[in-house]
């Protein structure tokens, strides 16, 4: 299985803007299938950004965030070639990392 | 929106009789829905609200409910009839909506 | 004075009967002048390469917010699975570039096409199948899945070239574009819309909150992710959710009617560029 | 593709059966645990405010996630559109100009749940972030820099259609 993440870090002198992707349905709990069904909830609760072993970023989520969703923010002290990792986890208890570098 | 209040009001003049309609009432509505139902989508015509109201006469059928069922019938075939019409109509209206 | 009167009558006869049968003349390349010179005066700030962004070519607000989605657009898992599959070979050893001119690549802007052989238009989905079916693979959905994914990355290695759809003179051919202009612009489903009524008549105006696309160059960013659907989707699907808007049952997605609607559309925007797989809301 | 939610995911599958019987367990013990995925399972790992996500008013909402309200701040950038094109995408854009910023949260009244998103954000990194979010209708959304013990914030509204005939 491919992986679930997709990023992208490009350096900007020593300010790196990361993009980020993830393939998840994020399911709200409030919305029906075609049986009439609730679909139970299953979204992202948590991601990590971790630059050189040290958390740059931790997002927090709820059910209201988008489906396949996008992150967008920049830290400083990155370089080109330096490794990005992103993991996520669910509110199922599955997850997925990333391994990414720098551009 | 003028077609639906035609379709309500043939449906309502369909149902008004005072008699209380039977089974055979309805079977009868509904084949004859079903027949110009299904000539409505072999001319690739039909209307999902023809489907819906088939489905909600067959239901209500089930329910034993054979008035309401007889009702949404008449009600389906009308509106497939005049998705046929519709479809009769566009053969040649069509050419008036071209871009020249 | 009559005589006068009668002569003037005649005249109009005449020329009535002139548009009538300039109505059936069927002449692809004078509707395609007539469609592409409506939108231009329509939409005359809108670049004519730009139609096939569809309504954020026409709104602002939208704009902002596409160009924003486009940053990191969510058609890229479905663009990398698309990759895989179209170089995965079959049971047999052979892969997708073997049914196709140029190994595959870059050929988007030529579907769909008129295929002299069976008489019918073969848009690339079709295309797509009839090369499984020829070795011996099932068949995909149409609409959805990893028909989708194929199709955008057929379309991405076309990005930027132009659609160039034939109308041979054959008069199978003719007819299939015929048929399709013709379902373009008949009434149908209980709204008694046509695809004109609102791509065309309404085009850029707002219905129930969305922005209706330009019918020119509407089908030249599929296969599009769409947030409607939460999902991708080709060309059929986006004309089978059309027609139940409408309220009308919705034809099998491989259906001829479809298939001749999109030869004449694609036809439509000839001249203009490949830009799927796309986003819409 | 919607086939993708069904796609095979990297999930442990057994840790997840696990998982599922925690969860019985804690609804049962219903008020006792948190509930969460993550804290259950990862002692060192931030934990997800579960409190603040559950809550279904603003006030609710900043008081338990950060224990106070906010101050107006014309140094809290919020970028959303005024019409969204499609509630379940709506892009959103944050950014304070403080100095010390140590989180951003972006809330949405109107939904069911008020809190969306939670960022935290260490030294080093720009009180900046973009995301897509979903709005069941139309609502004022509110985001908030917390910066120096204090809390500032914007809000915009945003409008959103039915989706229909479109694209």
């Amino acid at each position: 299985m491919a992986n679930t993440i997709r990023v992208r870090a490009v350096a900007n002198g020593d300010s790196i803007e990361v993009q980020s992707l993830i393939q998840h349905p994020m399911d709200s709990g409030f919305v029906k299938d075609k049986k009439g069904n609730l679909i139970p909830p299953h979204y992202i609760e948590v991601v990590t950004f971790e630059h050189a072993g040290k958390v740059v970023f931790s997002a927090f989520w709820g059910p209201a965030v988008s489906k396949d969703p996008y992150l967008k923010f920049t830290f400083k002290g990155g370089k080109k070639g330096d490794p990005l990792k992103i993991s996520w986890i669910d509110n199922e208890g599955q997850k997925d990392s990333l391994d990414g570098k720098i551009l | 929106m003028k077609p639906i209040a035609i379709a309500i009001l043939i449906a309502l003049a369909a149902a008004t009789p005072a008699l209380a309609a039977g089974e055979q009432d309805f079977t009868a509505a509904y084949a004859a829905a079903a027949k110009v139902e299904q000539q409505a989508l072999a001319m690739q015509a039909a209307w999902t609200t023809t489907e819906k109201t088939l489905k909600d006469a067959k239901k209500a059928a089930d329910a034993k409910d054979y008035d309401h069922a007889t009702a949404l019938a008449r009600q389906a075939e009308a509106l497939a009839k005049q998705s046929i019409r519709q479809a009769e109509e566009q053969k040649t209206a069509w050419r008036y909506a071209v871009i020249r | 004075m009559i005589r006068k009167l009668l002569a003037a009558f005649a005249v109009l006869c005449a020329g009535a009967i002139v548009s009538a049968h300039a109505a059936d003349k069927i002449d692809p390349a004078a509707d395609l002048k007539a469609f592409q010179a409506y939108f231009k005066q329509q939409f005359p700030a809108v670049p004519l390469d730009d139609f096939v962004n569809g309504p954020y070519a026409v709104n602002k607000g939208m704009r902002a917010q596409w160009e924003s989605i486009m940053q990191f657009p969510p058609y890229d898992f479905a663009l990398d699975a698309g990759k895989t599959l179209f170089n995965t070979p079959f049971k047999n050893g052979k892969t997708y570039a073997s049914c196709f001119p140029h190994k595959g690549v870059g050929i988007r802007q030529d579907y769909p096409q008129f295929d002299a052989k069976t008489g019918e238009v073969v848009t690339l989905e079709l295309a797509i199948n009839r090369c499984r079916a020829a070795n011996g693979e099932a068949s995909l959905n149409y609409e959805t899945g990893p028909m989708d994914s194929i199709v955008a990355y057929m379309a991405e290695t076309s990005r930027g070239k132009r659609f160039d759809i034939k109308v041979p003179k054959d008069p199978r051919a003719l007819a299939a574009y015929q048929n399709g202009k013709q379902y373009f612009y008949s009434r149908r489903g209980q709204l008694n819309f046509s695809c004109a009524s609102c791509h065309v008549t309404a085009a850029g105006k707002r219905m129930r909150g969305d922005i209706l696309a330009p019918a020119l160059g509407i089908l030249a960013s599929f296969p599009i992710y769409r947030s409607d659907w939460g999902s991708m989707g080709t060309v059929p699907r986006r004309f089978t959710s059309c027609n139940s808007q409408v309220r009308a049952v919705a034809l099998k997605p491989d259906d001829k009617a479809y298939r001749d609607l999109e030869y004449f559309l694609t036809y439509m925007g000839n001249g203009l560029p490949v830009a799927g797989p796309g986003t819409r809301p | 593709m919607s086939e993708q939610m069904a796609a095979p995911r990297p999930v442990n599958a057994e840790r997840r059966l696990i998982l599922k019987s925690l969860t019985v367990v804690g609804i049962t013990s219903f008020g006792l645990t948190g509930g969460s995925a993550w804290s259950a399972f990862a002692d060192d790992a931030p934990t997800w405010p579960h409190d603040a996500f559950k809550q279904k008013s603003l006030d609710a909402a900043l008081k338990a996630l950060y224990g106070k309200g906010f101050e107006p701040s014309d140094k809290v950038a919020l970028d959303v559109p005024e019409i969204a094109e499609n509630g379940a995408v709506v892009p959103v854009a944050v950014t304070a100009s403080l100095p010390g910023v140590t989180s951003v949260a972006i809330l949405i009244p109107a939904n069911p749940f008020t809190l969306a998103a939670y960022y935290k954000v260490p030294v080093g990194t720009d009180a900046s972030v973009s995301c897509r979010l979903k709005m069941a209708k139309t609502s004022t959304v509110i985001a908030v820099a917390e910066a120096g013990g204090k809390l500032y914030g914007a809000s915009k509204d945003v409008k959103v259609t039915l989706g229909g005939c479109g694209g």
